[in-house]
């Protein structure tokens, strides 16, 4: 499972994006030093409480961004060459066609005044020139391999015939329908039935394993993340806490607030599991405290984590995690998974 | 009155449009001046130069076609806009004569009053080539239906029609008035083509009238414009212009614009700072014509002994305190002439009252004397919108004066309808512009059950009904003027002004025919209207 | 002004980051309604005139720093030398009093009735939406010269006639948000609850429909002062001589003619400013308050 | 569909008998046509007689329903002031009317439309403010105003344009943009609101993430859907220009049926009044079904809702 490729084909090194307000006067640092890497054919999960900076890491590896945010610094290495370097318009080239993303609401990802096969077809008449025509075939194609019965009626109708797990497979049919290399799917379940959930997941599986597809999973939920991923990273307030292989996270936390967040594991019966079983409130990012993010709600924090933030800190090759107890390896108190767990109902 | 200027047209090398037969113009002009004795007899053959150009009036409100029908005249001036153009009457009001022949040659009454005998003019036609006939004027007085049409016909015994240039009306007993009826007060002198008419049929009739007139019809576009054109058989005289055009231009300031641009060549209706500003316009001139349209405040609470309007000294404090010549000052440039009546100073019966006087401490006075010292509430003061602005100035003066009242301004029509239906109370501010006498005047007015008659006075009634049938000239007029001194001397009426209807005559125009007929507010005669060479 | 990026900002839970508190609040639109709200409440000691009469004496005085004008009238006089800054001050009373309560009566009807069509439906729904199409159809002109002459012209009568001509654009903007609030939960939650309808409309409805409404009024503030204004010209608006500003403009607009500018542009430009601000501030409280709403 | 369509049209002749009594009361209720069509001081004689040709002397039960049956049998009678029949008159001034309306309307959507799309698109930019300063003097100055304005500027000053009329292309110029401006107003801020809900909408973000060109998301997925609340008002607008157009159709002496209706009002020429309010509504409702029928066409959601 976990087995990592040496080459690696996104590779993100202390990417900064900020939020900046119009007079420059107030800074939002939603994603701060983020280093990643994500070889071929892996799937990495990110996870997260809402707004510590899961979308706008996805936003930003699309060069995506809001008006009002900037990427500051970092590197950002896809196939070789460096995102950052490129133009608008040839970034517009990989978007959709050699990088994908899947929004997390199907309901309102497509545009109701256009015929799905218009829809899926946009992306090849676009990337590749293809004629409408050629592209309306290819549409057909595409809603087959994501399982919809009946392609050939369905490419002619609109979004509001279909039913939501329907149009979240419509949506991954966009998604690969330039064959990328790449797919970032932005929390793609959340809004689905357990059952269809289940079956989207089987159908991005196998996408991925058909095409493959390097996958970027943005999720709450830890129980996809076991299921589907191959690598891990946590984030919290902007910044990756923690990151490394699944299995080795899974059973060796390294960040309380992983811990915490393990510790909480929703159950899969309960589809809208939500990460809020930590005491405490989401800190505010445009008045981070000085030291480690986390500090006021870690009942493990010392007098250093608010002092001084932690930097990324190897625990194993691939294993890293910023917190300065994991400087001395792994003496986490096992107290904090249980409270946590007795808090998490 | 002024005759003088008319026909300056001398213009032979006028466009080359000169295709008449002599013969035909020297049959008319003589005719013209035979009758009318005026006009310079050796100018006169210098109009064989037919006539020219084109002028245009931007007019303030909407042209009716009924005004094109005699038959229908409502009891307003406007019809007589164009009544006046396309059409002639047996008696009119001319420059210089408020009952001046023109389809009727002649006329005379019988000596017992009880008949009127009209001989139509020999060889006037219509626009249609038919000769007016003694048919025509008795044709055209049965099919009148407009203002006091039933009355008319209800004092008619029979029309008789002789022969055909003579037509004689039969009444059932004494009317001095029938004169002013026929002649101005309703259209029913107005004649129309009796065979064209019936040939026709009414509707048809408006959709392309044919008249007697200087001009004749051309285009009618409901709302937008009136074309006419010169009528070369008319029998006054060849009128000089070739074509008038009449647009609806409702908004005040874009026909003065119009005007400014040379689009129009008179604009009806420009009043107040318009109006300075048109004297101001090189190139433009004001014109002012005083209409018989008095403007007053009528007092209608006089006859409530509870209120103080009761007391005839608050009235006459009232009076005083609004200096008059000051509101036409600012309001109409001073044209309105303060008369002090509310009768037109041109109608027949008219008595002249004293001067107005405007005399503040004299008020104070009067109304300290009737208790009033520190002034009152005088309640509401009731007007018609369109003329809040004159409201405004006079409740500034009765305010000064301690007299405080409400301006309750109403539309038009509410105005009107609540006036007459006696739903006003305290003060209004009323104003009319119908035709008659001093006569029918007052019986709206003043008398008992008139139409906008608040309340009476039993010795006013008593003259009124005795003048009504006093067939003597004279005794009558004496009457009738001891009804309006009274009137005057118990404050029954405040009158303001006597209105002035202020226009713009642009470059182009020689004589605008403005103020030519008095009483008249319109361009008239148009036979006398000319372009500038 | 806004760095507007509305995807982000919508439906933001708390404490989550959010961009609304890079929104500046319209200071200069609030601080000017409040000017002229002040203005309206103190009229009586800030006019240096009675704004109903005047001398024909002083009349088309030119603002003081013109030729001819003095310190005296310092905004010059009218038609029948009334001052026109105390005309300006009562008029910004008069003004906002019809405008306010204007606004109210036609929010306040508008409200109900689309609350009612949209919640009830049925044939209710069809009766309120076939009056107001029938409404729609009679034009305001007609409606105001009608009403003036049944009730006389006053500022109530101006105030009922800008209310009831565009209660319809509320109701139907209101019904529309009804219709969407009724496939919410918590109103389903309420229906199975078994809360009686009008507990229903008055608990979970209205509340939940006010700030479109609030939204609107700032809105509607401006169109009903300019209508205020048409009225005039028409004649059938604020009777004079009680000073409005739209019914100034109307007096004054022959004085553009002739150079007496201060007639109609300062009664303009206060107009201006109230409906600029009115709108300002509406459209920072629609981004704010309920970023749905797009109807006018 | 065309269940729908009936079942909306059932409604609206509702709406229609609501609207022709409503209309035949008020008229009546507030004046008497014939204290203005005879001088104050006219015999009573003269009134009732005019009465009786107006046929006012009717019980009003009997005068409805001679209107009503009159208007099934397209015949509405003739006005009391020209005395011509009603609908002669009124389709004299419906071409000008349609012609100052459409000119207008196109004139409000070429301007409000596309600088709508460009403040939008650069919200809180150069055009975005340009657009809102535009936008809130196109709302906040009385239409007789501006008319004045223009008229003082482009005739008297510069003597251009003519001041009045109907007729030439030039004519049409004043009263179009005065009217249009107000609209354009209208429609730019509704374009500009109405495209950032759009812009901000998860299916322009995906059309971003396809890597769509800006011009085609903007064009092609937002443009489109925003476009739908636009054409609603629109409709709706173009109702209220008739409203409107009595003040421009006043100032610019523009033949059309606002000032027939003006004039009708104040003359209370109920046969004008009632013909212009209740075809005039028929129009209305016309246009909300075509804007109806055109929203179903363009939003295909509607389509399957009957």
């Amino acid at each position: 499972m976990a087995a990592m490729s040496r080459e690696s084909l996104l590779s993100l090194e202390h990417l900064s994006a900020h939020y900046v307000s119009q007079q420059g006067a107030r800074v939002v640092p939603a994603v701060e030093d983020v280093t990643l890497r994500l070889g071929a054919g892996e799937t990495l999960g990110i996870v997260g409480e809402s707004g510590s900076g899961k979308s706008t890491l996805a936003l930003t590896i699309m060069r995506q961004l809001p008006p009002a945010a900037r990427i500051v610094s970092g590197r950002m290495m896809f196939e070789g060459e460096n995102l950052l370097d490129k133009t608008d318009a040839e970034m517009r080239h990989v978007r959709g066609k050699r990088i994908a993303m899947i929004l997390q609401d199907p309901m309102a990802s497509l545009n109701p005044l256009f015929s799905i096969g218009n829809q899926v077809g946009e992306p090849l008449r676009v990337h590749e020139g293809a004629s409408f025509k050629l592209a309306w075939k290819r549409a057909i194609e595409l809603l087959k391999s994501v399982r919809i019965a009946s392609p050939e009626t369905r490419v002619s109708q609109f979004p509001h015939e279909m039913s939501g797990g329907m149009r979240q497979r419509i949506v991954g049919a966009i998604g690969i329908s330039c064959e990328p290399r790449l797919l970032i799917a932005d929390e793609p379940t959340t809004s689905l039935d357990l059952t269809i959930q289940a079956q989207y997941l089987n159908l991005l599986g196998d996408l991925q394993r058909q095409y493959g597809l390097a996958l970027i999973f943005i999720t709450h939920n830890l129980g996809i993340v076991a299921k589907m991923c191959d690598l891990l990273a946590v984030m919290y307030a902007g910044r990756i806490v923690e990151q490394g292989p699944v299995s080795r996270i899974f059973s060796a936390p390294a960040h309380p607030y992983t811990r915490a967040l393990l510790g909480s594991i929703p159950r899969m019966t309960d589809n809208r599991g939500r990460l809020t079983a930590i005491e405490g409130q989401p800190p505010d990012l445009s008045s981070l405290p000085p030291g480690c993010a986390f500090a006021p709600r870690c009942p493990a924090a010392i007098a250093r984590c608010r002092r001084e933030a932690p930097p990324e800190i190897a625990i194993d090759s691939d294993h890293t995690a910023r917190c300065w107890l994991a400087e001395s390896d792994s003496e986490a108190p096992p107290a904090i998974g249980a409270r946590a767990r007795s808090d998490g109902t | 009155m002024r005759t003088k200027t008319v026909i300056r047209l001398d213009s032979n090398e006028s466009a080359g449009t000169d295709n008449r037969k002599p013969s035909k113009i020297t049959r008319r002009t003589a005719m013209a001046l035979s009758t009318l004795g005026i006009v310079e007899l050796g100018r006169g053959t210098a109009m064989a130069a037919s006539p020219d150009g084109q002028l245009t009036w931007a007019v303030h409100v909407s042209l009716a076609p009924t005004w094109f029908d005699p038959a229908e005249t409502p009891g307003i001036i406007t019809p007589f806009m164009i009544m006046y153009a396309m059409h002639d009457a047996m008696v009119k009001p001319m420059p210089g004569n408020a009952a001046e022949p023109c389809l009727a040659e002649s006329w005379k009454a019988a000596p017992d009053k009880l008949s009127y005998e009209f001989t139509v003019r020999a060889g006037v036609k219509f626009h249609n080539g038919d000769p007016v006939t003694a048919e025509d004027v008795k044709f055209s007085f049965e099919r009148y239906r407009g203002t006091s049409a039933a009355m008319l016909k209800a004092r008619m015994k029979a029309v008789e029609t002789p022969d055909a240039r003579t037509v004689r009306f039969v009444l059932k007993e004494p009317w001095p008035d029938f004169l002013t009826f026929y002649s101005s007060a309703t259209g029913a002198g107005w004649i129309v083509p009796k065979k064209y008419v019936e040939k026709v049929g009414d509707e048809q009739f408006k959709k392309a009238p044919v008249g007697a007139g200087p001009y004749r019809f051309v285009s009618f576009t409901p709302g937008v414009e009136l074309v006419m054109e010169a009528f070369d058989g008319y029998w006054r005289k060849m009128p000089t212009v070739k074509r008038l055009v009449f647009r609806t231009v409702p908004e005040e300031g874009t026909r003065l614009a119009a005007l400014k641009r040379g689009e129009v060549d008179m604009a009806y209706s420009i009043r107040g700072e318009l109006a300075e500003d048109l004297r101001k316009t090189p190139g433009l001139t004001l014109k002012s014509v005083v209409i018989q349209a008095p403007f007053w405040l009528y007092f209608a609470d006089q006859w409530d002994p509870k209120s103080p309007w009761h007391d005839q000294r608050v009235r006459e404090a009232a009076r005083l305190a609004i200096d008059y010549k000051a509101v036409s000052e600012a309001l109409t440039l001073g044209y309105s002439p303060v008369t002090n009546s509310i009768i037109p100073d041109n109608f027949a019966f008219y008595w002249k009252p004293p001067a107005a006087v405007y005399n503040p401490a004299k008020a104070k006075e009067l109304l300290a004397a009737a208790g009033h010292g520190r002034g009152f509430e005088a309640g509401d003061y009731y007007c018609d919108t369109s003329y809040a602005n004159v409201a405004e100035a006079v409740i500034n003066y009765l305010q000064v004066a301690g007299i405080r009242l409400r301006l309750r301004p109403l539309e038009r029509a509410a105005f009107f309808s609540s006036y007459s239906q006696k739903k006003l109370k305290n003060v209004i501010q009323g104003a009319s512009g119908a035709f008659g006498n001093a006569a029918t005047r007052l019986e709206a007015f003043a008398v008992k059950g008139g139409a906008y008659t608040y309340g009476n006075y039993p010795d006013i009634d008593d003259l009124f009904a005795k003048q009504a049938s006093e067939l003597d000239e004279k005794k009558r007029t004496e009457l009738l003027h001891r009804i309006q001194q009274i009137i005057h001397e118990r404050s029954v009426y405040a009158p303001i002004w006597q209105l002035a209807f202020l226009n713009g005559v642009g470059k182009r125009v020689g004589e605008s025919g403005l103020g030519l007929i008095k009483g008249h507010a319109y361009s008239a005669p148009y036979e006398d209207v000319t372009i500038k060479k | 002004m806004t760095v507007a990026t509305p995807s982000l900002a919508r439906g933001a839970p708390p404490g989550r980051f959010s961009l609304k508190k890079f929104r500046d609040f319209p200071m200069i639109p609030m601080l000017i309604l409040l000017i002229i709200a002040l203005v309206a409440i103190f009229a009586d000691f800030l006019a240096p005139y009675d704004p109903q009469f005047g001398s024909l004496s002083q009349r088309y005085r030119p603002p003081a720093w013109q030729e001819g004008g003095s310190m005296a009238h310092l905004l010059g006089t009218d038609h029948v030398g009334r001052d026109v800054l105390s005309r300006l001050i009562f008029g910004a009373r008069v003004s906002m009093i019809v405008g306010v309560t204007a606004v109210l009566v036609a929010g306040g009807i508008g409200t109900l009735l689309g609350i009612l069509s949209g919640y009830l439906g049925g044939w209710v729904d069809q009766v309120i939406m076939r009056v107001a199409d029938a409404w729609l159809a009679l034009p305001a002109l007609t409606f105001a010269i009608f009403l003036a002459a049944i009730v006389g012209p006053s500022e109530l009568n101006i105030i009922i006639i800008l209310g009831a001509v565009y209660w319809t654009r509320y109701a139907r903007v209101i019904r529309g948000e009804v219709l969407s609030l009724k496939q919410r939960e918590f109103v389903r939650l309420a229906i199975v609850a078994g809360c009686p309808k009008r507990l229903i409309m008055w608990r979970h409805i209205l509340p939940n429909v006010i700030n479109s409404a609030v939204v609107l009024g700032t809105l509607m503030l401006g169109v009903v002062i300019v209508t205020e204004a048409a009225l005039s010209f028409l004649g059938v608006g604020v009777p004079p001589p009680k000073p409005a500003w739209g019914l100034m403009m109307a007096d004054g607009k022959q004085g553009l003619m002739v150079g007496r500018w201060w007639l109609t542009v300062l009664p303009g430009t206060c107009i201006m400013l109230m409906v600029l601000s009115a709108n300002l501030l509406g459209d920072w409280l629609r981004v704010k308050l309920d970023p749905q709403l797009r109807q006018l | 569909m065309k269940q729908y369509i009936i079942r909306r049209t059932g409604y609206s002749l509702l709406s229609l008998f609501l609207l022709s009594l409503t209309i035949f009361l008020f008229v009546r209720v507030t004046g008497d046509p014939t204290s203005l069509l005879l001088e104050p001081g006219a015999s009573l004689e003269d009134i009732a007689n005019l009465r009786r040709q107006f046929g006012l002397d009717q019980p009003l039960w009997l005068q409805y329903w001679l209107f009503v049956k009159s208007f099934l049998t397209g015949d509405l009678g003739l006005s009391f002031y020209y005395r011509t029949p009603v609908l002669d008159l009124y389709f004299e001034r419906l071409p000008n009317s349609l012609l100052l309306a459409a000119v207008a309307m196109i004139l409000s959507l070429v301007i409000g439309i596309p600088s709508g799309v460009l403040a939008a698109v650069h919200v809180g930019g150069f055009w975005d403010n340009a657009g809102k300063i535009f936008t809130l003097l196109g709302l906040s100055l009385p239409s007789f105003f501006i008319g004045l304005v223009l008229i003082l500027i482009f005739t008297v000053y510069l003597g251009w344009l003519p001041s009045s009329g109907a007729g030439t292309a030039w004519h049409v110029v004043m009263p179009a943009f005065t009217l249009g401006w107000y609209f354009a107003a209208a429609h730019m801020r509704l374009t500009r609101s109405s495209m950032l809900e759009v812009l901000g909408s998860e299916y322009v973000k995906l059309a971003r993430l396809k890597g769509l060109p800006e011009a085609m998301v903007v064009g092609k997925h937002a443009f489109k859907n925003a476009l739908i609340p636009v054409i609603t008002l629109a409709g709706i607008n173009l109702v209220v220009m008739i409203n409107v157009a009595v003040v421009v159709e006043t100032v610019f002496a523009w033949p059309g049926i606002g000032r027939l209706l003006y004039e009708g009002i104040t003359f209370r020429d109920f046969p004008i009044v009632q013909a212009v309010v209740v075809l005039g509504g028929s129009m209305i409702i016309l246009v909300n079904l075509l804007v109806d029928i055109l929203y179903a066409f363009i939003d295909p959601r509607i389509r399957l809702e009957s």
